[in-house]
């Protein structure tokens, strides 16, 4: 089979019918209603997900999920930062369950995590993961078990034996936790090689999942700020006439036209070859960061003072913004890792190693 | 050209310095989009003005010291430098105030000037209408005359501190036959007149920093209108210029942020940062040291008697701009732990208040005309460029 | 989605990269804006087409090779790997040749395409007007029939390559009655005929890259209107598209060039730099790579029969942007130096070709309609913003 | 005597008397006769300029000059930019004559350098700095003595005793020349700390030289810019109509606007403490590339196709301005200097410091 770079039909339709149950269910009165409650979840709403067979997505069928790849959730994962969802589905899904999925089939851990992956697929987050480069846990409380761990090491922790310090978060559809654990009740799983390897992978995975949202939150804001500006009125003619503000916005479209290639191709690599995932998921990151923090400002600039007040809506989708541009890796962190590859003197550099990164025999010469 | 203070400029710091090393509260006060901190600040304005520094320009029959702006940029240099509190009265002293001094009757002046000045009536201003953002010609609300009052109706929105304030002003609409920048009015209202109706809004940081104010057959008396029936337009713009620019935003304001966002850098520099991190602090302290440079240029000016030309409009673009670069900079260096609101004094100590500035800084384009606005202000009245 | 070449993809990637070793120049070539130039260059277009090598995605009967727009891209990535001459009849083989294959008679397609193909007729662009640059349906050159003929009178301006091509495209008013985009014709003219004048315009680096083309009384046979009478725009607008832009602008071209500059960027790492050049060479590698990814995934949607939508008009600012940060930073590295025209072989190998590049680099957020008017068309085509 | 940073009425008349003169002679159809000339000088003019008084204005009256200041010519060189004068008169003016009078009073150089001085202020063009910075010396050709050296080294080279290899600018106006010493032949002046501080001063007075040019640059192609937009009609109208013009050239003013004042204030500190002038200095060399160099890419990208080409003569101002950004230390040396500054734990940082940084007795606390 040779190059292509679409999805299928399948993939199309079942994001699809998930996106028009989302926008039924995930809106900005109900995101809001969900701000005034003490857990910031609707577990209805979680189980619904569930239902759609969504949460197992990723799961292997041996585990009893659908035995998916990161490829046929990408843009599910978008179209949940498109809506604003509030629960981490996409973290769930692209982070816990993958990582649950690693020990398992590693043979690292036993029935426990498998009743873990159970509840998982039913759509209960029993399960968190503390990943050493996130200082906080967003719905760390939700969870009986959190996977954590310092440098090389993961461990399992039962809730009772981590010290939870709730945090205030700018995005109020964010509920963050400062872990402490108690890491004499803290069930190694693995350490060394095997401990890093799953960090890494796991960080590539979350990392990946925050640049999907970040798209589908900047595509969100744009499609906003277009309605709003070819709406309101000033100068006696809708300020989207304005070539300023057409301008403002067309921007944020390319940037984001030229993220989205990219997360798909992170998407790709996590999902065909894990291992060399690194400058594909930083590159992914940096893109749909760029595209999601311009959409902010941009579009904050063309709602006017409407766009700095709390009642409008298009804050639920900034703040989220601002937030997931930081998680799993700031952008410091991310262009660190790029800047590292760059420099190495047998980089596989040039227009020939855009996939794959060894396709010719010949290609450290160059 | 002389750039060195002189030995009474020295001397005005160092008493400036002192006093509010003094005085200044040691610690933080409330945010004064807040009930409690609005009556705190109060209280801080009562404290300036006993010291005679609540407005330093003033004439010292109003309470002030008759300073000239070199010495009002030294004053806000070193109120910037001891931290001390926002100016909850700022409609009032720096636009209302001087407004008041050149367009009022004695006996406005008598009635309103020593309650302002010593924080008893604080102020906010209410300039925009529902369908009157950036196009303030557009004004609709309606003050009709009716004896020896005026009859207000009508709706202001974006008032920054009508919540909590006294008392607002703005421009009204006293000939109802006329259009645009004709027929307005300059009324001061009391807020807490009959028929009055402020609904806060809330900001993105959840305080309402500002305000819808309805008015629903609102009953002034005459005396209430400022400088003429008719002339709303012409006082209005007469005091848009420079100085209201500079008292709003001075220098040592955007210094003093770019002096601690130095300093977290050097805390921060052993991190991964973002490569383009290194840049915008450069980038930060020099603008805003520029900013300070062309505002001692155009005070110099003042003072020997100059008046300004149309480059102010810059003023605008440059120092919003710079407020969101020094605030994206300094989260960018905070990382991960950058969304975090700080509620604790330790989370305080750690974060700064870097978040609630960076949400305010989102404001800076676009409150008194979108830098849009700005741009082509200066395209055409700076530049000469052609308007349709 | 399959991020993988085929064996056969694979294959052909081969087959162009040991063809091209073994043919590609070994001394780079002088520039095709001069004289000397632009014949070694049409010397090197008749290599390619011996090879089979001129167009490979055109038909084999046409001297291509059948090729889909992924093994383009593979071509392309070759070429500018190999470090391959520019393409002196682009004008030609990208857009002129297409188009004949699609809208020309059987006759035309005999006439034009073996000699295009095979580099012994250059062809050159005519598209803009004094007065019709970007608003190109402000085109008022006339075509007047006579008989078997037209007769040509106006003048064109900012044709690539019409200093030294043997023949010109272009739209003309065919209806003398006719406004905008209606009545216009597209026509080929020789530029060696009589009445055609050519006036060479030198580009910023001293050479004449574009010319004016002035017609007075040029008679040409009717044999020479593709694609019928009055249908010019129609034809025009058809493909003016994405493959035309894809032709135009490989993402190999920008990959490449952003591969040099992080060697360049290697070298000079113990340099001072300016702290904004580190940032600047990631995006620019990132960016050429998303440019790629990005035609990459339109490419596969075509080869799979799809369409593209009108997404496809961010390309436009995309690459030119890119082009300019690319040769921006560039010169950034090369500092004092970067001023410096390379006249010999040693300068050149120190500097490199990046001044010039920079200078071409200059053009691109220009040509082919500004990107003030790109970003025009995505807001009111692409998000649906209104347009008055 | 309080702040005042204003020009006087002298110092402005004078700037507008040699302003006029410059807009009368140097005209871009006599810059273009230039390029077609071998040596690139117009001998007449520069004596034209010398009749001014020009050259000697930072000489002091002792050795023959004005005994005038740095904040007395800065306004100068700025118009000297503005009307793109491809003479070096700003460099002759503010770092050759500096150099020549440092070199006197600290009795480091004799009658030959005496002799110098009096040539300069005629107008000719008789001594070039080859400062360890620039790579090249622009019309090296014309002078008959070199002041060069490596390190701290400051030594008098003759004409005869160096070899001058022609390259060729981006800027036709410019004649650039790579020495090659012959160290036998040189006369050494200066060496350790007096050498290196001889290096500095003349690097700061070049550093400003450029700066102000820059500036002037700028604000000549915004107003070339302003008048082509004005007059250039497309889809029925002036394009200078358009908001994205208006917007380009408008950010341009905006930085213009904002440089001045630093170059001003590097100029007065150059003038009263040149020992402290390094942080002013590269604050005004970096802020005036920034201006010149944006105004560069918005005044050619508003003049269109018209903008890439030889015979529009916006090329002239923005190929020099290409050029003067590299020269006396480009934006990465200078940003470095700043950088250095800032990071130092004693720096005197905060508004207070903005002149002269050392105001009050407590500062250091701060």
């Amino acid at each position: 089979m040779g190059m292509d770079f679409t999805f299928t039909e399948d993939q199309l339709s079942f994001v699809d019918a998930v996106r028009g149950m989302l926008s039924q269910e995930v809106t900005p009165e109900r995101i809001r209603a969900r701000w005034d409650t003490d857990t910031g979840v609707d577990t209805e709403f979680m189980t619904q997900v569930a239902e759609l067979g969504v949460m197992g997505m990723l799961i292997p069928e041996t585990l009893g999920g659908l035995g998916l790849g990161a490829t046929d959730f990408v843009m599910l994962a978008q179209a949940c930062g498109e809506m604003a969802v509030p629960e981490p589905i996409v973290e769930q899904v692209l982070v816990v369950a993958p990582l649950l999925t690693d020990i398992l089939e590693r043979g690292l851990g036993g029935d426990s995590l498998q009743a873990m992956v159970d509840d998982l697929i039913s759509g209960q987050m029993t399960v968190a993961v503390s990943h050493p480069i996130n200082p906080f846990i967003n719905f760390g409380d939700r969870s009986n078990w959190v996977l954590a761990g310092q440098g090389e090491e993961v461990c399992l922790v039962a809730r009772d034996a981590v010290a939870l310090a709730s945090k205030k978060s700018v995005d109020p559809s964010r509920r963050l936790f400062e872990a402490e654990l108690d890491n004499a009740n803290a069930t190694p799983l693995a350490s060394g090689d095997v401990g890093a390897d799953l960090w890494r992978r796991t960080l590539n995975r979350g990392a990946l999942a925050t640049a999907a949202q970040l798209v589908g939150l900047a595509e969100a804001m744009v499609a906003q700020s277009v309605r709003y500006t070819s709406d309101r009125a000033q100068f006696g003619r809708a300020i989207g006439t304005n070539q300023a503000v057409k301008h403002l916005l067309a921007d944020v479209a390319v940037q984001i036209e030229y993220a989205k290639p990219v997360v798909y191709r992170a998407a790709y690599t996590v999902e065909v070859s894990p291992s060399r995932a690194d400058f594909a998921v930083s590159h992914a990151k940096v893109a749909a960061s760029r595209a999601a923090l311009l959409a902010a400002r941009h579009c904050i600039q063309v709602h006017g003072a409407m766009g700095y007040t709390w009642e409008c809506d298009l804050q639920i989708w900034v703040k989220r913004a601002w937030a997931l541009a930081r998680e799993w890796g700031d952008e410091g962190f991310h262009k660190n890792r790029i800047h590292e590859w760059l420099l190495q003197s047998n980089a596989l550099l040039g227009p020939e190693f855009t996939f794959g990164r060894r396709t010719l025999t010949d290609t450290v010469a160059a | 050209m002389n750039l060195g203070y002189s030995d009474s400029q020295q001397a005005f710091r160092e008493e400036v310095r002192d006093w509010l090393k003094a005085h200044v509260p040691a610690q933080a006060l409330p945010s004064f989009d807040t009930e409690e901190g609005f009556e705190a600040h109060r209280a801080w304005e009562r404290t300036l003005a006993e010291g005679n520094w609540g407005m330093v320009t003033w004439p010292e029959a109003y309470g002030g010291r008759g300073c000239d702006l070199i010495e009002w940029l030294i004053f806000e240099e070193e109120y910037y430098r001891a931290g001390a509190p926002l100016r909850v009265n700022q409609n009032g002293i720096f636009l209302l105030g001087p407004t008041l001094m050149e367009y009022g009757t004695e006996e406005q002046k008598a009635r309103f000037i020593p309650a302002m000045a010593s924080g008893d009536e604080i102020w906010a201003q209410a300039w925009s209408e529902p369908n009157a953002g950036s196009d303030m010609a557009a004004i609709r609300c309606s003050a009709t005359r009716d004896g020896d009052d005026f009859v207000i109706n009508g709706q202001k929105i974006w008032s920054t501190r009508a919540v909590f304030a006294d008392w607002g002003f703005g421009l009204f609409r006293t000939d109802p036959d006329s259009e645009r920048h004709h027929g307005l009015s300059k009324i001061l209202v009391p807020l807490n007149a009959d028929g009055v109706t402020v609904r806060p809004i809330r900001q993105l940081n959840g305080l309402p920093g500002f305000a819808e104010i309805f008015f629903d057959d609102v009953r002034v008396p005459a005396f209430n209108v400022l400088g003429g029936e008719g002339e709303g337009w012409r006082i209005a713009m007469a005091t848009a210029g420079f100085e209201r620019g500079l008292m709003l935003r001075s220098p040592a304001r955007f210094q003093q942020a770019a002096k601690r966002l130095v300093r977290l850098y050097r805390e921060h520099t052993q991190d991964l940062l973002d490569p383009s991190v290194e840049d915008a602090v450069l980038r930060c302290y020099m603008d805003a040291e520029a900013y300070a440079l062309s505002t001692y240029q155009t005070a110099s000016k003042l003072v020997g008697g100059g008046s300004i030309g149309p480059e102010a409009s810059c003023n605008k673009i440059f120092w919003s701009e710079l407020d969101l670069l020094i605030h994206e900079t300094a989260m960018k260096l905070l990382g991960a732990r950058g969304e975090l609101e700080p509620a604790t004094p330790s989370e305080l100590q750690e974060l700064g208040p870097w978040l609630d500035g960076f949400l305010f800084a989102q404001s800076g384009p676009i409150y008194a005309g979108t830098n849009e606005i700005q741009r082509n202000i200066i395209a055409e009245r700076m530049l000469g460029m052609p308007r349709k």
